[in-house]
């Protein structure tokens, strides 16, 4: 009876420390933004988005970090998502359940595992050194679009198996052809998840610090880049160096701009998850 | 967008490379910055790779400015020459390398020389690792060192001045060579003791406590000194007063924005490294410097016209 | 039509193939630049040398001191996300009503989604100074609280892969327990947990290999001193921390220097590529025993 | 009914899933010692009921019931009943062999562990006598440190009844035991069901209309919800009161 | 066999999946403009027949066949045979309606399109008579950019049968069409069918015994990958030469 009694305990015991776990995921998060918000938010002004770089913290701006992330997301997807695509594409649709297929299969999953500042290591010496393309903004997008290929091509295969077997028969027994099949009808079908994969990729890509520093990307740009061959920085790096300057407004400014980048950070992954939701609602089998 | 000076030069286009000093680099950031507005569309990049990293491109030709808190090495040198370059070294600032620990350290009231170079020498790695070990009467706690990257001046500077020959010192402590990195170790770290640049001392009081040095020798001032505008300026804040420097390249200078931007630069080095918290130059000495530059410039636009495409010349001419 | 059908499977197939190209330039740039560090450095002392000072005038090139602190940190941050991510996986999964659940998962991934400069800042401008109020001795760069801030970070890692491997514990071995008189306690740590053990297994892997990965958290707030150390209170550091802070300081291409941080790149590969295939032959095995 | 005192009755027995009505109003009254037979169509609520005798449908979200389950006399949805001492007093044992990946000695002395049992020769004796009664202990008794999942079928499902004898319930419930099995290890089932209705209350649901009248005294037929009908097996199987059941028996529909 | 020409022969045919033997030997005709329906147990190879047919198993891992298949006295498993154009003569409906989440005229047009045909005026004709042919026309002239996903089941079907007709193939085939329909939907589909037949020929796998009988002209009756039985309905019904033909048709198994 006593045993039992204990038991019962226990599992009441263990129901509150699981709720105090969950909250306490919970309550970092919170305090943590809470805390920024305090610190950053009445930084934030049109002046805090348009200004260069400063010497003085109240004068300093995100300006050219924000333009330099800008260029970063877009070449980057310019890179990442045809190839990204169509490797998902390959292995799901035409990649045979040969030798390739699942030694391609190990090696994605390994390179998803890679540490980014590998990424770093590795476009430092291909694209900075050997292209020659130094410290430019196309060396960083190269580097990370590498970088987050595997996320993209996961998810891109994960929303075409979910294209039931029944599109691909009707199509094929239409006369279509295997890319035409493909092109029209699993590629729509797919769009969604597929587009929610992009999205969580361009996510990943817009808080990198650590691959870009490695590559070359310099904290002190006090110009907007205005071509892929241009130096760049960007927003993570840009709040890595405020975080690094000692002076309390900086830790300020450093915060404004937390606000900016976790702004980005959760409005793409908000998007993903809306159009995940969207699709799978909008598309029932 | 920005907004600019009125007199901006809009004309007045291209990139400046400058890299080097993490010491120089708030003069040259805070010159850079204001140049901004006055010549809007000179793309000016500044890295911080240390005094040495800095040279080591310079001689490569790869930047147009090189920041330095000590002079050239002849190793350096040499591999400028041999790539063609000429320079001409440039002193903007004076500067004290400044001894620091965390204001809540309340037992480290001065320190001497002798006790620096028992704490920093090669001999100290691994075996003086707590207060009492450098001066019995300090308490039995643990000591956490800070100090300036092996590419910078600094470090250069700092180990010939107190450990006796250039760049030798023990290899654990925290070395960067950002000195915000140092500054945010030691204002964070009770056990903490550190050197770096005047400038970021200056910058960052608030955090920081300076100790006042002891070089032991009565000619240059009795006891521990402090630094300060006037003990740098004076020479009394031996040994770890130094000038601080600027090299410009023969083949920068070809470009009108280096020029202009050198102008720029003693025109108002003064007031700026003073606001960055340096000790800047007497006027004259500045203006000296600046003439300095001048000559160069002539010399290198003139031996270009006697070596070089006489079309060009005339129309530099 | 028929070569166009061949010319379009031919490009998918080569995007398809240069994740491989990928993976080895990475290994490629890693081992030859390591090679000729390895020339100039005898492979023993890199791995037995206990100082870390490429970069002084008397140079050791022991690896330990950095492989030391990125195991301190790595530890620190699974000894905190470990028991929190497994407990809240246990209770989302066995206490928690479904509804809970659901909204509860995706909010906790929110963690995972936080760029990890953000964390530095955290840990460097809130936890330290937290801690050093009842810590005095706690230095201002520590692997104390990076790594517990990076702890937070992988909680979700550990406990969404861990409910998803729980669940899918077939649910009559729920129903034995229960049907035994088991509480839900009792289920969830005697039958649920050993069930799921190779999916929790890897949910650890995994979350191990993105902490010993992990780079701007601990540039930021776990310092710059390389030392052998096990003591959380002062500044060590991560292999991923040394190559970031060369790289600020713009190496030189065939330097020494340059090739240092090859070497530690090819030390950190090797770590991270053994836990992922670790993880990688287990998930394949264990998808195996339940189908 | 009677007076008489019941092992198990069930009265005004109302069960729901969320809205969906799943057992109508069902009076039963099981006896002591005897095997009681659900049988009826599938979906009619016999594997419902079953579990709701030890209360196995509290975690489904949306569950409720109405009306009493009386074990003993006492209301086992009362307030001061206590979930897991009620499962100590009703065994079950359920349609696809579930032993725990564990050896197959900790699989039998499992419940004991869970009260908290350490001493080594309680658990080793238990264990004997319960794998003794499902006739299990010779083919196992050497490998009893091996795992239980390396056993067959039929055996994985003898010892899952071992482990619940092991408690010392005094009802046991099984919902189809042997659907899964193979005719031998049926037999072998079934002939052990009749060898525990010596000791325990047994109430077992079938789909097997021979079973059924194989191993139960009394049997109990569900349709849609509804308790149909429940009398003495060899009655119910030889002239049924009502139709329907007549149809489902003779295999005319379900 | 007569010397007569069929519009589709299948010629010692074997075909398997991996090592699984799935039709053996199969020797069949079929005329032109006659329905054929294939009948059998679940798992005797109907299916796998009918899409040798079309060579819709070309893309399973390891199904292979053997023999030959005549499609007006030409092998379509020959060398010089394009699956595309084969398709494109063979239409195919399946057994759950496939429409592509498109609007109903891109269902309708999708095979011109992939043919690279454009010309508006041409897409919409077809499109119209494609609907027409399969009664649909009124039903869907005024929502034709909507969503094909919103018709009702056997709309959906219907559509995916003027899919079909839309290239107009000389066959088509359809595995249980109407299986997953009501039977309000079942008997338009049925009546389709029995119009269609007078311009197309029609191979029809379907588990209705009563549907066979209706629609269909000859039956084959297939038994674990064979072909048992092959001849015209109205025979096969009323006296098959085998007892398992019997017997299943009469469903006394299956
Ligand atoms: N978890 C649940 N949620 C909602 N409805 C349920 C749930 N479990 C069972 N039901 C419904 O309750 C009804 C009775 O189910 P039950 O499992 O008791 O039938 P059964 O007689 O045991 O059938 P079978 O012979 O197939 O096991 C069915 O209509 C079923 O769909
Ligand atoms: N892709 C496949 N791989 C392996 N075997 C298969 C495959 N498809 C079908 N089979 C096997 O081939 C046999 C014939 O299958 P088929 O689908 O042709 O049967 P069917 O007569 O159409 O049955 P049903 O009436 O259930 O549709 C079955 O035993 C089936 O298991
Ligand atoms: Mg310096
Ligand atoms: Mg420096
Ligand atoms: O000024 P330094 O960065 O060279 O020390």
């Amino acid at each position: 009876m006593t045993n039992s009694e204990l038991n019962r305990l226990k599992d009441k015991a263990f129901q509150g420390f699981g709720i105090f776990c969950t909250l306490i995921g919970l309550v970092v998060l919170a305090i943590f933004l809470l805390n920024i918000l305090i610190d950053g938010l009445g930084r934030i002004d049109w002046n805090f988005l348009n200004n260069l770089p400063s010497r003085r913290a109240e004068r300093a701006g995100i300006y050219t970090a924000w333009i330099g992330t800008l260029w970063v997301l877009v070449l980057s997807s310019l890179i990442a998502f045809p190839l990204g695509i169509s490797a998902g594409i390959y292995l799901e649709e035409y990649g045979k359940k040969n030798r390739l297929a699942s030694f391609l299969e190990v090696n994605i999953s390994n390179l998803a595992g890679v540490p980014s500042i590998i990424y770093g290591l590795l476009g430092l010496e291909i694209f900075a050194r050997m292209m020659a393309l130094g410290g430019s903004l196309l060396a960083g997008s190269l580097t990370l679009a590498l970088l987050v290929l595997p996320i993209i091509i996961v998810t891109t295969r994960e929303s075409i198996k979910a294209v039931p077997r029944s599109i691909r028969d009707a199509s094929y027994a239409l006369g279509a052809s295997k890319w035409q099949t493909t092109w029209y009808q699993v590629l729509p079908a797919s769009f969604g998840g597929i587009l929610t994969g992009v999205i969580l990729a361009l996510s990943r890509a817009v808080g990198e610090a650590a691959p870009l520093i490695v590559i070359g990307a310099l904290a002190y740009v006090p110009f907007a880049p205005s071509s892929p061959m241009d130096e760049f920085t960007v927003l993570p790096i840009q709040i890595f160096n405020w975080i690094s300057r000692p002076q309390a407004a900086f830790a300020t400014n450093a915060a404004a701009a937390i606000i900016i980048l976790l702004f980005i950070t959760f409005m793409l992954n908000g998007i993903a998850v809306y159009l995940r939701n969207k699709w799978q609602k909008k598309v029932k089998w | 967008g920005p907004t600019y000076d009125e007199n901006a030069d809009f004309t007045l286009e291209g990139d400046i490379s400058i890299d080097g000093s993490s010491t120089v680099y708030p003069i040259t950031e805070a010159v850079a910055e204001e140049y901004r507005y006055v010549a809007p569309n000179v793309r000016t990049t500044i890295g911080v790779s240390g005094s040495g990293g800095g040279f080591k491109k310079f001689s490569r030709g790869e930047i147009d400015i090189s920041n330095a808190s000590r002079s050239i090495k002849e190793g350096e040198a040499e591999a400028a020459h041999e790539n063609g370059i000429d320079y001409i070294e440039l002193s903007v600032a004076y500067d004290g390398l400044t001894i620091v620990v965390n204001p809540k350290n309340t037992w480290a009231k001065d320190i001497t020389v002798a006790e620096l170079k028992m704490l920093w020498e090669p001999a100290a790695q691994n075996k003086i690792t707590r207060w009492n070990q450098v001066r019995p009467e300090w308490p039995n706690r643990p000591i956490n060192l800070y100090g300036a990257g092996v590419e910078s001046g600094t470090y250069d500077y700092f180990t010939e001045a107190i450990v006796g020959k250039s760049h030798a010192s023990r290899g654990d402590f925290t070395a960067s060579e950002d000195d915000n990195v140092l500054v945010q170790g030691v204002s964070g770290d009770i056990n903490a003791l550190g050197f770096f640049g005047y400038a970021y001392y200056e910058e960052n009081k608030a955090q920081l406590k300076a100790i006042p040095v002891d070089d032991e020798d009565e000619s240059n001032g009795k006891g521990p000194i402090l630094p300060s505008l006037e003990s740098i300026k004076d020479g009394s804040y031996a040994p770890l007063s130094r000038a601080l420097f600027l090299y410009v390249s023969s083949k920068a200078i070809k470009k009108p924005q280096v020029v202009r931007f050198m102008d720029f630069y003693f025109e108002n080095a003064g007031p700026l490294s003073r606001e960055v918290g340096f000790i800047p130059l007497p006027d004259e000495k500045y203006k000296h410097e600046h003439e300095k530059f001048k000559q160069f410039v002539a010399k290198h636009t003139i031996s270009a016209t006697t070596g070089g495409n006489t079309d060009t010349t005339k129309i530099a001419q | 039509m028929r070569v166009q059908e061949k010319i379009i499977e031919g490009l998918l197939w080569l995007s398809a193939v240069i994740t491989i190209l990928v993976t080895v330039g990475i290994i490629w740039v890693l081992l030859s630049e390591s090679l000729t560090f390895f020339e100039e450095v005898s492979i023993v002392d890199f791995l037995t040398d206990t100082q870390w000072t490429p970069l002084f005038a008397d140079k050791h090139f022991g690896i330990l001191p950095l492989v030391a602190g990125t195991m301190l940190t790595t530890a620190i941050a699974i000894a905190v996300a470990l028991p929190i991510g497994l407990t809240i996986a246990i209770y989302l999964n066995t206490y928690a009503p479904p509804a809970f659940r659901a909204t509860i998962k995706p909010m906790l991934e929110i963690l995972a989604t936080i760029p990890t400069v953000v964390y530095g800042f955290f840990a460097l401008t809130v936890v330290t100074p937290f801690l050093q109020s009842f810590i005095p001795n706690l230095a201002g760069f520590n692997s104390l609280s990076a790594g517990m801030v990076m702890g937070i970070m992988i909680i979700p890692m550990i406990s969404s892969l861990s409910e998803d491997a729980i669940s899918a514990v077939p649910k009559s071995l729920r129903e034995g327990a229960y049907g035994m008189g088991a509480t839900k306690f009792q289920t969830a740590f005697g039958v649920l947990v050993p069930a799921a053990s190779s999916g929790i297994l890897v949910s650890i892997i995994l979350a191990i290999s993105r902490a010993v990965g992990e780079t701007m958290l601990v540039a930021i707030a776990a310092g710059q001193q390389p030392r052998l150390t096990a003591n959380p209170l002062v500044p060590i550091e991560t292999i991923t921390t040394y190559i970031v802070q060369v790289s600020l300081g713009d190496v030189p291409h065939g330097s020494l220097e340059y090739r240092t941080i090859f070497a530690a790149g090819l030390t950190l590969f090797v770590f991270t590529f053994t836990l992922n295939n670790i993880s990688f032959w287990i998930r394949k095995k264990y998808q195996e025993k339940y189908d | 009914m009677s007076k008489k005192n019941y092992k198990l009755e069930a009265k005004s027995l109302n069960a729901y899933y969320g809205n969906f009505h799943a057992l109508k109003d069902i009076n039963i009254a099981m006896e002591e010692k005897a095997v009681t037979a659900f049988i009826g169509p599938s979906g009619c609520g016999k594997s419902t009921f079953l579990r709701t005798l030890n209360r196995m449908n509290d975690y489904i979200d949306g569950f409720r019931v109405e009306g009493e389950i009386l074990l003993d006399n006492r209301d086992i949805y009362g307030k001061d009943v206590r979930v897991d001492e009620l499962r100590k007093e009703v065994g079950m044992v359920f349609q696809k062999p579930n032993p725990f990946p564990k050896t197959i000695f900790e699989n039998v002395v499992y419940g004991l562990r869970i009260q908290g049992i350490k001493d080594k020769r309680v658990l080793a004796e238990t264990a004997e006598t319960s794998l003794r009664q499902t006739a299990l202990w010779d083919e196992v008794k050497d490998k009893l440190d091996k795992s239980a999942l390396a056993l067959s079928g039929g055996q994985q499902q003898r010892l899952c009844i071992a482990r619940a004898l092991a408690i010392s319930p005094s009802v046991i419930l099984m919902d189809e035991p042997t659907s899964a099995l193979d005719p031998i290890s049926t037999a072998k089932i079934e002939e052990l069901i009749y060898e525990l209705k010596k000791d325990y209350t047994i109430v077992i649901v079938t789909h097997n209309m021979q079973q059924a009248g194989r191993v139960s005294d009394q049997t109990a037929f569900f349709y849609m919800g509804e308790l149909v009908e429940f009398s003495k097996t060899k009655i119910m199987f030889t002239s049924p009161k009502h139709e329907r059941t007549q149809n489902y028996i003779t295999g005319r529909f379900g």
